[in-house]
């Protein structure tokens, strides 16, 4: 199927009789492959660059310096370019990605405007705002690329091998985890995501992308000034990429080629129904972009994408990865929690929890809402940061560390709410928890080299799946399943994490009675396999029937522990679950 | 499918026009360099008016194919690709320099001959395989450098400040400027930077004062060059105060009010057509435009500007003329286009309204500084004619 | 640099960084009520003055068309009794151009009002039926509308610069004229006025609530799409004044409001696009800063004082608390 | 004539429905509670009667069907929720709080001074807060905001969405103690709890919602005494089944 991208090549051929549609051909690839950086970082992984032209221009001037000023091969500029926008977006990145919110894309137009200034000013290097004339035509096998018609091809070739690549890594452990991270970095992180990472990450590609069309452009152009790295250029592309629809690929292209043409076809069409020569076209962009914003809020693409036939993926049928299956004698303490404190504010919201968990048990925390249950969680987690205290996991401390690495030691978490991706398929979801099991980087993932492991991961999220009874639904969106579903599905994306300490947090909330039955009968299963479960939640009458020990929070402290049985008849608790006279 | 739609089109629409000669205009009639491009826009659309009323040049009809860029490079070299695909026979604009050297490699590689409207030398200097198809019409900055020069040395100017544009405009004049001062033996003290839609230029024009220099030149156009002078007079600045023609517009005049008078600036001798001595060369070119263009666009709202594009049909008809004797655009468009180059280069005393052109094989700029530049004045909120250099 | 330069350079900061202040309170207030970045706010500025100038000349200026446009679309969308506001409003307006002509104070008022009625039109149309969208959304149509606008603003007041006569002239001292007194004097009575109707006035406070917490106010009966209203209200009102009190002293042309927004953007950044006193501050600082970066780098001036966001930024991303679940 | 009357509501939140086919209805002056675990889709119940969530059935105010809801309209009918969390302004001051409780009543040109003095005498800690910011009150105090706010619209049905959460034991009682005020002083309420025990005392009757359904519903002394009740919350009795 994406190989039918390749067709694009075939249009240079189809418009070779109109040499000024080829130059639009080639600008609509340079946008393309600027969008398409867009991609990846906000459809992926969440970021807002207003600095993407910026990085054109690093690409752009410094393949123009080399093959003017040394008169050096333009392949040794686009090394030279796209090690330049490698430097300047691991510079940028370093400095902003983990900025917060909107923080992020401001710091970038300010990044882009002193770009900006800086390549018009520093005459001596840049040409200053009048440019660098005369860059050289790229030779390929001895072809001059010096005709629209040629460079048309070599630019859409471009674009198609970076659609395919992208492809691949939206397909790839990478992909899965940068769109994890994009909607709920904590959920990404609690599977072994190092978010800050991830994101400098594909800041990184992002600006080596631009940095090629960068490249392209100079030499298409064969004249570089800074007019086309501004902050307005910038702009234009992210308008391209936010009306095409900025979270798919297809999204991207049909706005970088919607408004490469529409300007022209406005330039065409308003002085015909203006009856006047001229100067409407910006109005006439900005008015159908208003209009595409309002009626297509998320792009033009899912309008499209409506009536297009989706692909089925098919069950993966690979060898699952070898996870290794929890073992240990019974009764062994995996996790230890002494004297845990946190206050938020003035509110001491956890006063010096302590409590051990033991291999193979079910160990209820359970207590009235705001009774610190989930903090004391979090806490264990590693979400939270305590203010005193100790966890230690097999033996090993852990207090303190960032969830990510709290998972590769084998703890994995559910979620009060469930953190599910829900336009992601219930086996992307599951095989998120392959995260921290799998090792293909972003480049082998770009090129598509990481396809077998890829598989192994599907099938042992499908797997885990089956473990659960959800392989029915594997190929459906995650959206579309029940209260219940979602909850087992965090329970499957724990099991292929091959965690052997399973944390969860309410996970009976909104279950109805037959389902939470068949809950309760899974993660008895679980622990008779080896498992160790700790479980929070506010349903006695699940916690009663189901875990092995209870310890009962109320007001950030433990005011019993025991075998359910004990703990009901506890008056202390009867007090504080049914606001029944306070026994002092 | 739309693009092949609107290809259909054009090319159903240049089957009809068979008989119009296309010229190709591509000007800024947008974006920051709009107070250039506007005007010159409506010297073609004044242009394809007379055309139309006389019937074009040699029994062929002129279409003039007008595209604005922006003041873009990007845009610029679309459009030009464009005008290209669509048969011109020659590319006129644009009005910025940067976008007019973007142009430069398109017009080479399709063997279109081009007639830039954008100042710098480095548009048609030096003439090699790109530029040989490269002429443009507007002084270069160095030229007019020159007249600026020459009138500071005349009036005893021993140290001068510069502040212009942050852009290609204010960059090409300090560049040139300042190298000729040099030359000339004046000391250019500061040379400071301003936005056109800069607020305040306090800092800058501080910091000039503090050097008292004999003269400044503000190297800006339209109407954001007023403020740096309003700020120089609010501070008493008592020094000579030099623009460039880049400000030859009524609007600068209207803008400036009392703030600008007694500001020198070299100018085509255009802009003081009336004023000039009845035996200037293009005094009566010159009056002509001036003539044409009020009587359409209204009195006293010509500008410098669109008369450059003025020149380029100045230019460009009598070798049209020349070249559909030799060549038959219709059978051979690539021909065509070769000859109608030959013959724009061909061009010899050719009296315009900034100068007189002769082109050669070394030089496609074509202008004598003698004729193509004079030394203008304010005074009352009018220009005056300050001094020739015949 | 010697006592006087410095005095010089320190009245050009004030000048200009309380007109981005005026700029910078406007686009948090908008910010924070609609989560709105209004980028064409620069471009309302720029019309009050140039409305102003052609209706000085006898002409009516294409701005009004567009506001009667989009009071009609803003009626349509409304329908029912909301329609009669922009339909009132439009013909009042109408008529108020139509006898403002050549009448100096007429021509002031119909300048303010028209303004603030494009504004209001503007949310009404592009911005209320988007409530819901991401901030990135509401960004793009932000910046759509600025293109747009930029464009019209050229095809009504062509390319060039106009200066309405100074509604006072002459310097009080040599440094500062009377007209930038009146900038400062009126920087100073809106944020008095801001202060006032913030603290004093339940509708005031309402606008507060409704930035504060969207729900609590909608429970109370505050509407969002009335908050959304006179936020753009005010920031239009506050932007047509600071348009035509300026406009003398900066030449009014249709390109000059991006930059000029942008700044009043940065400073509304440095206040965290929430705190009103910080951002008016940060404007201040603003304009010393591009006021002394002008005098001694003056090429390099806007990129420095853009750069003077990161450290804001880094500052300000430090002490958001890590969101939790 | 009942003063609400809710009928078949089903709540959506995209595909998951969060109630379904809820019924019930309450008199003028009287006090319901909806009680029921987490999750069990009370505040959902709330979110579809304002229009805050996607919501199918009828609402009847007055006995005349209200169409397009929203919390503005349904307010000046004089419907106001106390939502959980409770929403306040915390940047505001106490008093600010408590007169925007007002704000629809004082475009009607309405004086709210009385109310406020109404609220205070109600709550004289607020009066002691009144110039503080609500953002610095403690929980209590800000849930006596919350509800001191809402009565300054003067609703003739008070929604509150759990008033006692995160509460200490104290604050909770003197909470209900100014419940029960109001409901003496004739004010109706709709009550959505945790805390069974503790609204099943001040409500006249009770509703158990058990995932999005109607567990059961009876009169408030009744449920206290039902054991299921107790169950539900403590699971006493039944054991779950071996699978």
């Amino acid at each position: 199927m994406r190989y039918l991208w390749f067709l694009l090549l075939l249009l240079p051929l189809a418009l070779s009789p109109f040499p000024y549609y080829l130059t639009l051909l080639n600008f609509f690839a340079l946008s393309a492959m600027v969008v398409l950086s867009l991609y990846v970082l906000t459809g992926l992984a969440g970021m807002t660059s207003f600095a993407q032209a910026a990085f054109m221009g690093m690409g752009a001037y410094a393949t123009a310096l080399l093959t003017i000023k040394a008169g050096l091969s333009p392949w040794l500029g686009l090394g030279a370019g796209l090690l330049f926008a490698l430097l300047l977006a691991l510079l940028l990145g370093a400095l902003t990605v983990r900025l917060k919110g909107h923080f992020l894309p401001l710091s970038t137009i300010a990044w882009q405007v002193a770009l900006y200034i800086l390549a018009g000013n520093l005459v001596g290097l840049t040409g200053g705002h009048t440019g660098l004339t005369d860059l050289p035509p790229i030779h390929f096998f001895g072809i001059s690329l010096d005709t629209g018609f040629r460079y048309a091809f070599l630019t859409l070739f471009l674009l198609v091998l970076l659609v395919l690549a992208l492809y691949n890594l939206r397909q790839s452990r990478i992909g899965r985890a940068l769109l994890a991270l994009r909607g709920d970095a904590l959920a990404a992180a609690s599977f072994g995501v190092d978010p800050a990472v991830l994101r400098l990450k594909a800041f990184l590609l992002s600006g080596v992308i631009a940095g090629l069309a960068g490249f392209l452009y100079a030499h298409f152009l064969r004249f570089v000034n800074p007019t086309p790295f501004s902050l307005e250029a910038s702009i234009k592309y992210l308008v391209m990429a936010v009306a095409g629809g900025v979270g798919s690929i297809p999204g991207v292209m049909l706005g970088a080629a919607f408004f490469t043409g529409l300007e022209d076809w406005l330039k065409d069409l308003l002085p015909l129904l203006l009856g006047r020569q001229g100067n409407y076209e910006t109005i006439g962009y900005g008015l159908i972009l208003a209009l595409i914003l309002i009626l297509a809020p998320k792009g033009l693409w899912p309008l499209v994408e409506r009536y297009l036939p989706s692909r089925d993926l098919g069950v993966p049928k690979a060898e699952p990865l070898s996870l290794k299956s929890p073992d240990g004698p019974r009764g062994e303490v995996v996790l230890e929690v002494q004297g845990l404190q946190k206050s938020f504010g003035g509110l001491l919201a956890v006063a010096g929890v302590s409590f051990d968990l033991r291999r193979g048990e079910i160990l209820a925390l359970i207590g009235p809402n705001g009774a610190g249950k989930s903090t004391t969680f979090n806490l264990v987690a590693g979400a939270l940061l305590p203010d005193r205290g100790q966890v230690r996991l097999f033996g090993k401390e852990i207090t303190g560390l960032p969830p990510y690495r709290i998972h590769a030691l084998g703890l994995g978490r559910t979620f009060q709410h469930p953190h599910l991706f829900l336009e992601l398929t219930v086996l992307e979801n599951a095989a998120l928890g392959t995260y921290s099991r799998t090792r293909a980087g972003f480049l082998q993932a770009l090129l598509g080299l990481s396809r077998r492991e890829e598989e192994r991961a599907l099938a042992t999220a499908y797997r885990a799946l089956k473990r659960v009874g959800l392989e029915s639904l594997a190929l459906e969106k995650a959206e579309r399943l029940s209260v219940g579903q979602q909850r087992l599905l965090e329970i499957a994306r724990l099991l292929a994490s091959g965690a052997e300490v399973l944390l969860l947090d309410e996970p009976a909330a909104g279950l109805r009675a037959q389902e939470k039955r068949e809950f309760a009968s899974l993660l008895r299963s679980l622990a008779r396999e080896g498992y160790t479960v700790l479980i929070v939640d506010h349903d006695m009458d699940l916690i009663m029937g189901l875990a092995d020990r209870v310890v009962v929070m109320n007001y950030g402290e433990k005011i019993a522990e025991g075998a359910p049985k004990e703990v009901q008849r506890n008056p202390l608790v009867r007090a504080a679950y049914l606001g029944e006279e306070e026994v002092a | 499918m739309k693009r092949w739609l609107v290809a259909l089109l054009v090319l159903g629409l240049s089957a009809m026009a068979q008989e119009a000669l296309k010229v190709g205009v591509v000007v800024s009639a947008t974006g920051p360099a709009a107070s250039l491009g506007i005007p010159e826009q409506n010297t073609f659309l004044m242009l394809q008016e007379m055309l139309d009323r006389t019937g074009g040049v040699a029994g062929r009809k002129v279409q003039f194919v007008i595209l604005d860029d922006a003041s873009d490079t990007t845009q610029a070299v679309r459009n030009t690709r464009r005008l290209v695909e669509e048969g011109v026979v020659a590319v006129i604009g644009t009005t910025t320099t940067p976008a007019s050297l973007g142009m430069i490699p398109v017009v080479a590689e399709a063997k279109v001959p081009m007639i830039s409207l954008a100042a710098s030398k480095d548009i048609i200097y030096p003439v090699d395989a790109q530029r040989h198809w490269v002429f443009k019409t507007p002084q270069t900055e160095e030229l007019m450098a020159r007249a600026i020069v020459a009138d500071m040395v005349a009036r005893g100017v021993k140290t001068v400040a510069y502040i212009g544009f942050n852009d290609a405009y204010g960059e090409g004049w300090a560049r040139f400027f300042e190298a000729e001062a040099k030359a000339k033996g004046l000391q250019v003290v500061v040379s400071e930077r301003y936005a056109r839609t800069d607020t305040s230029v306090t800092g800058q024009v501080l910091r000039i004062i503090a050097r008292r220099p004999d003269a400044v030149l503000v190297g800006a156009s339209g109407t954001p060059a007023v403020l740096p002078q309003r700020t120089l007079k609010e501070r008493a600045y008592a020094g000579l105060i030099y623009q460039t023609h880049g400000v030859a517009n009524p609007d600068f005049l209207r803008v400036g009010g009392k703030d600008v008078e007694g500001t020198l600036l070299p100018a085509g001798p255009i802009l003081v057509a009336e004023q000039l001595p009845s035996a200037y060369p293009t005094k009566r070119v010159a009056l002509d435009y001036i003539q044409r263009y009020e009587a359409k666009y209204g009195i006293g709202s010509y500008s410098t500007f669109g008369a450059h594009a003025w020149d380029a049909w100045l230019i460009l008809k009598p070798a049209l003329e020349r070249a559909l004797k030799r060549v038959d655009s219709a059978k051979d468009l690539a021909a065509f286009r070769a000859t109608l180059r030959d013959e724009i280069e061909a061009t010899r005393n050719l009296v315009a309204t900034h100068g007189v052109f002769t082109f050669s094989k070394e030089d496609h700029l074509g202008l004598r500084f003698e004729d193509a530049a004079v030394m203008v004045r304010v005074e009352n909120g009018r220009w005056k004619l300050e001094r020739t250099f015949r | 640099m010697d006592a006087t330069i410095l005095s010089f350079l320190l009245l050009d900061g004030l000048q200009n960084g309380v007109v981005y202040g005026l700029l910078a309170l406007s686009l948090v207030l908008v910010f924070a009520v609609t989560r709105v970045i209004l980028v064409p706010i620069g471009e309302l500025l720029m019309f009050a003055p140039l409305s102003l100038v052609w209706l000085l000349e006898g002409k009516l200026p294409g701005t009004l068309w567009l506001a009667l446009v989009l009071g009609g679309a803003w009626a349509l969308m409304a329908r029912g009794r909301g329609a009669l506001l922009p339909l009132v409003g439009g013909v009042g307006l109408f008529l108020l151009f139509l006898l403002a002509k050549e009448v100096p104070p007429l021509a002031y008022l119909a300048a303010v009002l028209l303004v603030v009625y494009l504004g209001v039109a503007t949310y009404r149309v592009f911005f209320q039926p988007m409530r819901g969208a991401t901030v990135l959304s509401l960004l793009i149509m932000a910046v759509g509308l600025h293109v747009a606008y930029q464009g019209l603003g050229l095809v009504f007041f062509g390319p060039e610069q106009f200066r309405p006569a100074p509604l006072l002239s002459g310097e009080v001292v040599v440094g500062l004229s009377w007209q930038g007194v009146l900038v400062l004097l009126f920087a100073a009575l809106s944020l008095m006025a801001l202060y006032l109707f913030f603290r004093f006035s339940l509708f005031g406070k309402a606008l507060l609530a409704a930035a504060e917490n969207r729900l609590g106010a909608r429970l109370l009966g505050i509407r969002p799409e009335e908050a959304g209203m006179v936020a753009f209200g005010i920031a239009s009102l506050l932007a047509a004044f600071s348009g035509l009190l300026l406009a003398p002293l900066i030449n009014a042309a249709y390109f000059m409001g991006f930059m000029l927004g942008l700044k009043g953007f940065v400073a509304a950044i440095l206040g965290g696009l929430a705190s009103y006193p910080v951002a008016f501050l940060g404007a201040l600082l603003v304009g010393f800063f591009e006021s002394f970066t002008s005098f001694y780098a003056s090429a390099y001036k806007e990129a420095l004082v853009f750069l003077l966001l990161v450290p804001a930024l880094f500052y300000q991303s430090l002490r958001a608390r890590t969101v939790e679940e | 004539m009942s003063l609400l009357s809710v009928q078949g509501l089903t709540v959506r939140y995209g595909p998951l429905e969060a109630v379904r086919g809820v019924t019930f209805s309450l008199k003028e002056g009287e006090a319901l509670t909806l009680i029921g675990p987490n999750g069990a889709g009370k505040t959902s119940v709330l979110r579809g009667l304002l229009g805050l969530a996607q919501a199918e059935g009828k609402v009847f105010l007055d006995g005349a069907e209200v169409r397009g809801r929203s919390p503005e309209a349904l307010l000046s009918w004089g419907l106001v929720l106390v939502p959980e969390g409770r929403a306040l302004f915390p940047g505001l001051s106490v008093e600010d709080n408590l007169l925007l409780g007002g704000f629809t009543r004082f475009r009607r040109r309405e004086n709210l001074r009385p109310d406020l003095e109404r609220v205070y005498t109600l709550f004289p800690r607020l009066l002691e807060r009144r110039r503080q910011p609500a953002g610095t009150l403690s929980g209590g105090e800000q849930q006596m905001l919350a509800i001191g706010r809402a009565l300054m619209a003067r609703p003739r049905l008070l929604l509150l969405d759990e008033p006692s959460l995160g509460l200490a034991p104290l604050m909770v009682q003197e909470i209900y103690r100014i419940l029960g005020e109001l409901k003496r002083e004739g004010t109706t309420l709709l009550l959505v709890e945790q805390n069974a025990k503790m609204a099943l005392s001040l409500a006249d009757r009770g509703l158990v919602l058990e995932a999005g359904e109607v567990a059961l519903m009876g009169p408030a002394e009744a449920l206290r005494q039902d054991p299921k009740v107790v169950e539900a919350y403590l699971g006493l009795s039944r054991e779950v089944e071996e699978g």
